[in-house]
């Protein structure tokens, strides 16, 4: 038909959506860690990259990581999950009672068998029964943590070291460890050569007890990433997220995805719970969740619903609160540096985008970072706890009006609302 | 199924001389309880003991939880007293402000409060309180005797003035060894987030840190949040200080030779001799002040790695005694 | 000519030309028949069109079809052997697909992503399904670019993409369900070539639409239903657009036709200058000026997505226009919120009536509430005045016809003629001085048609200036004094209703003119 | 319609029997899985309270009850406030010192602390609510982020403004003068809350601004539909800090309950966690005062009742968490089942006024 195809011409352009390249995570870390390198010859803080931190760092992101992982299955399918934070919590006391009774594998086994039962509920209330998924999350974060409690009290109590808050020592996860390769970069970092020792390092972190179960996770970051955007699977299981009628009338099974979605995430969440108690602790222990199921969630958001900015979102958690935590004081100190130089050039960068209010309210904040850095020499204790939120909630402020949750997230489908 | 430690506690340590006395004591532990590793458990361990040789006929345990209302904690001494419990044992001092209700409304229970002496005018309430800095001052003179790098560091759970006296006098013993040594100081969490009692990963990436950047020996006042610490000693194959009870015994193996000394704070002594004074119907009251001179603190050395500096210590140890050191219980 | 609706024995065609046979069709929603006792048989290789009023039980009937709702009673042939369809997914399989009346595309999926999904077997995600997908695509000339996202498509192009989802899954049976109620004359030839290629290829077409003069243009066999059930199967030749319409309501289709102008001299609203960048910078309005005087009504003719809507928050001041200059009735309003601009007396009826003019959650009284909660009578001093709120609706309900029990019905309850009457009602209320009437009868029946033309003439009679949108060009024609034709944000050319045919608007709109 | 009402009224009431009932059951199988006494552990928790444990009930209930009602402001304008445990911190912090300078006589001071927590509290949700309105930060994340700053913030803030009394070893604010402290109601040989009052007068407040004045209409608008509230003239922007403030507001009267009719002082015992407590009683209320406050007296009864479970019968009290939780779900699936049904209802009787025949003629025919 000779007209056709010029109502696109007409119709609004496409959205201007800069694709990244494949290296760009690649990258990424490059920069990423030359900066820092950066830094740590710019302010003296010698902590800032070394290999304890980067240990340190990987254990206080992984239970993020995957929290969030879980946040997106569920939220990719159209399912708001709050309680994350409930299936992390039934995980950690799965992988204290198998974790004891039956060794490492099976405590890892049993935090996401409990997870997914948090799942579960989750997707029979939302799913099946079509309850507002925020009032059934925050339901099952009261359910799982009495239950834990309960369940502790009934299981841990009396055994060796164990006790109404708390199991008995788990077997460790194995960890990989590669003596003389560490030795190698141990000496490298030694030399303190400018942003090779830095890298040396990260190297050696990687090498010296790495558990398992952190190598596993990552792994479980880079599959849901190809189930989802490269599979059919993942394609039926996204569309239930975006368009449940678009995707139903072309016969797929919306409520079945959904309910997958849901015990998927809740697998994952157990996960989380059982890798804080089993590998950046080596017991269950009450409260050890300690919100990270809702800072998941935040990092999930902070990343667009996607695995790559989940990363980066607990990432960059993890690692300011492991500074907050190592070092403390001066590391964090640097850190206020680091951040002054980034506002300034998000300021610039809003100038650039006719922004011109928000570049004012971002250079004012940038000057006070900036004179708050030269004024004291140490941040104080409670300060430092506080960092990785206060990071988090300024980056939000710099960096959110892009992001873009499913189109039919949180809303409640049933079953034949096609047409 | 039951949980409650305490209701069976009366029969499954059955000693074998039947009990002479008909004390039914009420123990109202604070958050963890039983089995928290820590003053929790030293305070059963009082009690056990004190049911082993039948100086009471039974006993009731009951926990906090996290964040509980003020009326929870009255009503859990209110419910021992109704339920004929007497003496009552608060274990800790977030039962101050309850006890204080209590011990009025039922002048003729008994109560003793631990780590607490802001009762001590009334006279139903026995307050039970430690010179934690005393204990703190010898491990910290002996960690300063044991550094190699000059370099010590403090993990404390929790930033409350009871805690900050475990850092005062630990720095005040190092400082006496050596005025210019190096110390890190790190709170885990701060009030009212008490997980740093009760989180091992933090104090395990917290201790990392401090031995990262060169320390050698670390004191924890944290809790259960210690394991962490211990696991960190273990890896980098430094020293670790334990407190409350001698942690060598209790530690698990894999982090044993870690745990150079303890700092004790016998809250199982404690427990144990005010359930042992009681006669008749004449309970204890007052302030029991539980310090060097009683043993109520000290050191432990089991192990023997600290066998070679004894003497110094228990010189330090005498100095306090007889007053001509004076430990500061503040930072 | 015309064949009985229930055809006996004899006279109904064999069974081996029937693609689809549908007998006894019945299926109630709580309280409402939406079908009853249906009869239909659509040949092969022919497009069957099916006409009714709103709520007449059109989609219902097709979405049984499609097996999105089974049926309470009746029995489906396919291809003469009976089926019981019990979801989409079986009825794909039985070779059915489906148009719906709204698109059913996930905006932020690509075009192939929507097209492939749930029929990942055939040729999988990747290059081999990009391929397939491209094959159709030029076979039937329907010009798609697989790897844009479908949020940036035009209106004919998501259609063309739902076209190509039911190809690409091999359908024989297509069911369009009012396909044309949102393309422009030149769109919708390209879909009636389309649908004339797919005939050739043997495919049958089921087709609904309310506009019966390209029903009669495109269909080889018409089924009217009234009320649920099938009144009649006739054949374009035999019958006329007016016949059609009495088959389907009973009484007589109007149109609208403007009467003696009202138009007075004095400007009420003056628009100049106006522009509007787009986050690509793209200008979504490009310098707009106008004015509309009392008693006028303006009509904007325009493909979806030229800057209509644009241009209406804009006045609305639900937008931040870059530059340029309003003014009611002299006085300039460029800085005065939404709410303060309505109190000056403009009224507007939103071109999507779920998203902008309802509280589907909320009673009716409070919806009669919303837009004026700063006026008597609903609201005093900051305060609510339920009673006052109820009375007026009530008011509403009885001088609009809005089918309902009372004013304490939840909106959502309401069937999408009704809502939109109230509407109306509700902005016609307080005396504007502007209304700006976004599509007003798109999705409403005959019936409520006239009601709501009628109510706009009269205020235009007492020095209404109405600014009217639509994409049903008799309407736009029949009513406005005036016609300008909106291309890319920019006024590209002024029509006069009287010597105009929607065929050279069309061009307009289209830019069509301009390129040659 | 009112027959409808009637018999929707009469399921209401069936559906909240029936999930009591539900909750009742699951907690009982919990219990005999576990092995624990069905019985016995019942028996305590359906007990009558003695007239003090009812003080306690009511005195919890009015706190929680404070709590459902901040988070429900939000929740009505579709928000989602998860600080409010923060944010009563933060205001419970302020009121303490506030009141414990005691710059002002009497109830003055009194009201001066009061002011400044709601204030304060305002101020502390606002960030949340301006960073929604300005940079589009998800409030879910920002108000979690406060949550955990406010901590740390007024723990570094104690330590500076503590005083304490020897021997003890709780840190504290200065004590509220006697004269400004709230007295308390007389109930039977005991004493409720005297700011039990202003929580109901709170209570009031929030349903007739909801129901009653235009700026309640536009908030519940905005939360109904964004769109629809923007093209009728509500400024969103202005409604998202407004709501967020005022649910601030709110929660920075949560924990002046006990502050002003018990504790006296701010300090590290001081109790936390109310914030989420009122998520969980703001959704079982559903979002109105009643319904809240009826949630709140069932939370701080179970609470209370559960209390010496461990003593009396050995069972963790941790069992009637799983109890409420269960509540907050089955609730809420009964609460759905009925809506339905209501649904229903309404369109039966829509469709018999859609079946009465058009008395609108058209009138212009063209020729
Ligand atoms: N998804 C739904 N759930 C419940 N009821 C519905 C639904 N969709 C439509 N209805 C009912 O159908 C009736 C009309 O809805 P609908 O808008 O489909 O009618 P319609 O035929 O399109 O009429 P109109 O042309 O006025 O829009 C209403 O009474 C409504 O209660
Ligand atoms: N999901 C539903 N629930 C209840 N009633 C419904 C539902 N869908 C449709 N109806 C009823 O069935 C009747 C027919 O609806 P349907 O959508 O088939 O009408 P239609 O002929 O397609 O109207 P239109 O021309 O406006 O699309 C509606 O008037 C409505 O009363
Ligand atoms: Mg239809
Ligand atoms: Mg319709």
């Amino acid at each position: 038909m000779t007209t056709s195809g010029y109502t696109e011409s007409i119709a609004a352009a496409p959205r201007a959506r800069r694709k990244l390249p494949r290296w760009w995570f690649a990258a990424a870390l490059f920069g990423l860690l030359l900066g820092l390198s950066l830094l740590e010859q710019v302010t003296g803080a010698d902590d800032l990259v070394s290999r304890g931190t980067v240990a340190a760092t990987l254990i206080a992101v992984v239970p993020i990581m995957l929290a969030g992982l879980g946040g997106l299955w569920s939220e990719r399918a159209g399912v708001v999950n709050i309680g994350l934070e409930g299936m992390m919590i039934l995980g950690t006391w799965g992988a204290g009672y198998f974790g004891y009774h039956y060794g490492a594998w099976a405590g890892v086994a049993g935090a996401i068998v409990m997870g997914m039962l948090g799942g579960l509920v989750h997707a029979i209330a939302t799913v099946v029964f079509g309850v507002d998924h925020i009032i059934s999350g925050v339901a099952i974060n009261i359910i799982a943590l009495g239950a834990v409690q309960y369940l502790a009290s009934l299981t841990f109590v009396g055994l060796p070291g164990g006790g109404q808050t708390q199991s008995p020592k788990i077997e460790d996860v194995p960890s990989i460890n590669i003596t003389f390769l560490g030795d190698f970069f141990g000496d490298i970092v030694d030399k303190n050569i400018f942003f090779v020792s830095q890298t040396a390092a990260v190297a050696q972190a990687l090498v010296t007890n790495l558990s398992w179960l952190v190598v596993i996770s990552m792994l479980l970051l880079v599959v849901t990433w190809f189930v989802l955007w490269r599979t059919s699977f993942g394609l039926r299981l996204r569309s239930c997220g975006e368009s449940p009628s678009a995707a139903e009338s072309l016969g797929v099974h919306v409520l079945r995805y959904k309910f997958a979605a849901v015990l998927i995430s809740g697998g994952l969440a157990g996960l989380a719970g059982g890798f804080l108690a089993m590998v950046a602790s080596s017991n269950y222990r009450d409260g050890q969740t300690g919100g990270r199921g809702y800072i998941g969630l935040a990092a999930m958001i902070f990343g667009n619903w996607r695995p790559g900015g989940l990363l980066a979102g607990s990432g960059l958690f993890g690692y300011s609160e492991t500074l907050g935590l190592r070092a403390g004081g001066d590391s964090v100190h640097a850190l206020l540096l680091a951040i002054a130089v980034l506002a300034i050039a998000a300021a610039v960068w809003q100038a650039r985008q006719q922004q011109q209010r928000a570049a004012i309210i971002t250079g004012v904040v940038a000057v006070a970072l900036g004179v708050l850095y030269f004024a004291i020499d140490e941040v104080p204790s409670d300060f430092s706890t506080m960092t990785p939120y206060v990071v988090t909630l300024l980056v939000l402020a710099f960096a959110s009006q892009r992001l873009r949750m499913p189109a039919a997230d949180g809303q409640i489908y049933r079953k034949g609302s096609a047409g | 199924g039951s949980d409650s430690e305490g209701g069976d506690s009366g029969t499954d340590s059955p000693s074998s001389d039947a009990p002479k006395s008909d004390i039914k004591v009420g123990m109202a532990y604070d958050v963890g309880g039983r089995g928290d590793q820590s003053f929790n458990d030293s305070a059963a361990a009082g009690l056990d003991q004190a049911k082993e040789e039948g100086l009471i006929a039974d006993a009731q345990e009951s926990e906090a939880e996290d964040g509980e209302a003020e009326t929870a904690r009255e009503e859990r001494l209110r419910t021992f007293a109704e339920a004929g419990f007497d003496p009552i044992i608060a274990v800790g001092f977030a039962y101050a402000p309850s006890l204080t209700k209590v011990s009025e409304e039922y002048p003729d229970v008994h109560f003793a409060i631990i780590d607490d002496a802001s009762l001590e005018k009334v006279p139903n309430v026995a307050s039970l309180v430690f010179a934690e800095e005393q204990g703190s001052f010898l491990v910290g003179a002996a960690a300063a005797l044991k550094t190699e790098s000059d370099h010590i560091g403090f993990i404390g759970g929790v930033e409350t003035p009871l805690i900050q006296k475990f850092e005062a006098g630990y720095v005040a013993g190092a400082k006496a060894v050596n005025p210019d040594i190096e110390i890190d100081v790190k709170y885990l969490t701060q009030v009212p987030d008490f997980s740093g009692f009760g989180d091992p990963a933090k104090g395990k990436t917290a201790a990392q840190g401090m031995y990262d950047g060169g320390a050698d020996i670390v004191y924890h006042a944290a809790g259960g949040s210690g394991g962490g610490v211990f696991e960190a000693a273990a890896e980098a194959k430094a020293k670790a200080i334990g407190v409350d009870s001698d942690q060598y015994n209790t530690a698990d193996p894999s982090v044993q030779d870690v745990i150079m000394t303890s700092m004790l704070k016998n809250v199982n002594v404690a427990v144990h001799e005010y359930l042992k004074a009681i006669d008749g119907d004449s309970f204890p009251s007052g302030v029991t002040t539980y310090d060097l001179k009683v043993d109520g603190v000290g050191y432990s050395t089991s192990g023997g790695q600290i066998d070679d500096i004894t003497d110094q210590l228990d010189d330090y140890k005498q100095q306090i005694i007889d007053g001509d050191i004076t430990v500061p219980d503040k930072p | 000519m015309s064949t009985p609706a229930t055809p006996v024995a004899e006279t109904a065609p064999a069974t081996a030309e029937i693609a689809v046979r549908l007998r006894g069709i019945g299926k109630r929603f709580p309280g409402v028949i939406a079908n009853d006792d249906i009869n239909i048989d659509v040949r092969r290789g022919t497009i069957h069109a099916i006409v009714g009023e709103n709520g007449a039980g059109k989609s219902t009937l097709m979405k049984i079809l499609y097996g999105v709702q089974p049926p309470d009673s009746g029995t489906i042939e396919i291809n003469g052997a009976e089926v019981s369809l019990h979801s989409p997914a079986d009825a794909i399989k039985s070779g059915v697909g489906m148009v719906f009346q709204h698109f059913m595309l996930a905006d932020n999926l690509t075009v192939l992503e929507n097209v492939v999904l749930g029929a990942e077997r055939l040729h999988g995600i990747g290059a081999k399904a990009r391929a397939e997908v491209l094959r159709i695509s030029d076979a039937y000339n329907l010009g798609i670019e697989p790897d844009r996202l479908v949020e940036a498509l035009g209106v004919g192009a998501r259609q063309r993409v739902e076209i190509l989802k039911v190809l690409y899954r091999g359908a024989r049976i297509v069911i369009l369900d009012e396909p044309t109620a949102v393309l422009v004359p030149q769109e919708v030839d390209e879909l009636f070539g389309n649908l004339r290629e797919l005939k050739a290829e043997g495919l049958s077409v089921i087709f609904i639409s309310h506009k019966l003069d390209e029903v009669l243009s495109v269909a080889d066999e018409i089924t009217v239903i009234r009320r649920g059930t099938t009144v009649k199967t006739v054949e374009p030749q035999g019958v006329s657009a007016r016949q059609l319409a009495e088959l389907m309501v009973g009484s007589e289709l109007p149109s609208p036709s403007t009467e003696a102008s009202t138009v007075t001299d004095e400007v009420l609203l003056s628009v100049s200058g106006l522009s509007l960048p787009s986050d690509e910078g793209r200008p979504l309005l490009d310098d707009v000026s106008f004015q509309i005087h009392r008693g006028e009504i303006l009509g904007i003719a325009g493909v979806e997505g030229n800057g209509q809507a644009e241009l209406v928050e804009s006045i609305m001041g639900m937008r931040a226009a870059s530059s340029g200059r309003i003014e009611l009735a002299g006085a300039d309003l460029s800085h005065l919120s939404t709410r303060e601009r309505r109190e000056g007396g403009i009224g507007y009826i939103p071109e999507d009536r779920h998203r902008h003019g309802l509280l589907l959650e909320s009673p009716l009284w409070e919806n009669r509430i919303l837009g004026h909660q700063s006026r008597p009578p609903s609201v005093n001093h900051g305060l609510i005045d339920k009673r006052a709120a109820r009375k007026d609706t009530a008011r509403i309900i009885e001088a609009y016809d809005v089918r309902t029990p009372g004013p304490d019905v939840l909106a959502r309850a309401l069937s999408g003629g009704n809502q939109q009457k109230l509407i109306v009602g509700r902005e016609m209320s307080g005396e504007p001085v502007l209304l700006i009437a976004a599509h007003p009868t798109r999705g409403v029946d005959v019936g409520a048609q006239a009601a709501i033309w009628r109510h706009i003439k009269d205020a235009r009679r007492n020095g209404l200036a109405v600014l009217l949108i639509s994409a049903d060009l008799d309407e736009l024609i029949g009513l406005s004094d005036r016609i300008e034709v909106i291309l890319r944000g920019r006024f590209v050319g002024t029509f006069d209703p009287e010597d105009v045919t929607p065929e050279r608007l069309g061009s307009a709109m289209t830019g069509a003119g301009e390129d040659k | 319609m009112t027959k409808a009402r009637l018999t929707r009224l009469g399921l209401g009431v069936a559906s909240a029997v029936l999930a009591l009932l539900a909750a009742f059951a699951i907690t009982s199988l919990v219990l005999i899985a576990a092995g624990d006494p069905v019985g016995e552990v019942w028996g305590q928790l359906l007990s009558w309270p003695e007239q003090r444990n009812w003080a306690n009930i009511i005195n919890n209930a009015t706190v929680l009850f404070l709590s459902g009602l901040a988070v429900a402001v939000s929740f009505r304008m579709n928000l989602f406030n998860i600080g409010v445990d923060g944010q009563y911190r933060v205001a419970a912090f302020t009121a303490a010192v506030v009141a414990g300078e005691a710059w002002l006589p009497g109830y003055l001071n009194t009201a001066l602390a009061i002011l400044c927590a709601m204030a304060v509290g305002a101020i502390w949700a606002g960030i949340a609510g301006v960073l929604r309105a300005t940079r589009g930060v998800s409030e879910v994340i920002s108000t979690i982020m406060l949550n955990a700053i406010a901590t740390s913030l007024v723990a570094y803030l104690l330590r500076k403004a503590a005083v304490r009394e020897e021997g003890s070893n709780a840190l504290g604010t200065k004590e509220i003068p006697e004269g400004s402290r709230i007295g308390g109601l007389p109930f039977g040989d005991f004493e409720i809350y005297g700011f039990i009052i202003m929580a109901a007068a709170f209570g009031f407040a929030f349903w007739f601004v909801l129901n009653r004045t235009r700026f309640g209409f536009d908030l519940r608008a905005t939360g109904q539909s964004t769109t629809a509230a923007v093209a009728s003239g509500v400024s969103v922007k202005k409604m998202t800090v407004a709501a967020m403030m005022i649910s601030g507001a709110i929660a920075g009267l949560v924990g002046l309950p006990i502050l002003f009719g018990d504790a006296y002082t701010y300090g590290s015992t001081f109790q936390s966690g109310l914030g989420f407590a009122g998520i969980a009683i703001a959704l079982l209320g559903r979002n109105n005062p009643i319904g809240i406050a009826l949630g709140a007296l069932l939370f701080a009864y179970l609470d209370e009742q559960s209390n010496p479970l461990q003593i009396l019968v050995g069972v963790s009290p941790d069992i009637v968490a799983i109890t409420q939780g269960v509540i907050v779900l089955t609730v809420v699936i009964s609460y759905e089942l009925v809506r339905r049904y209501g649904v229903r209802l309404e369109q039966r009787e829509v469709a018999r006024a859609l079946a009465t025949p058009s008395t609108d003629q058209p009138e212009e025919v063209s020729a």
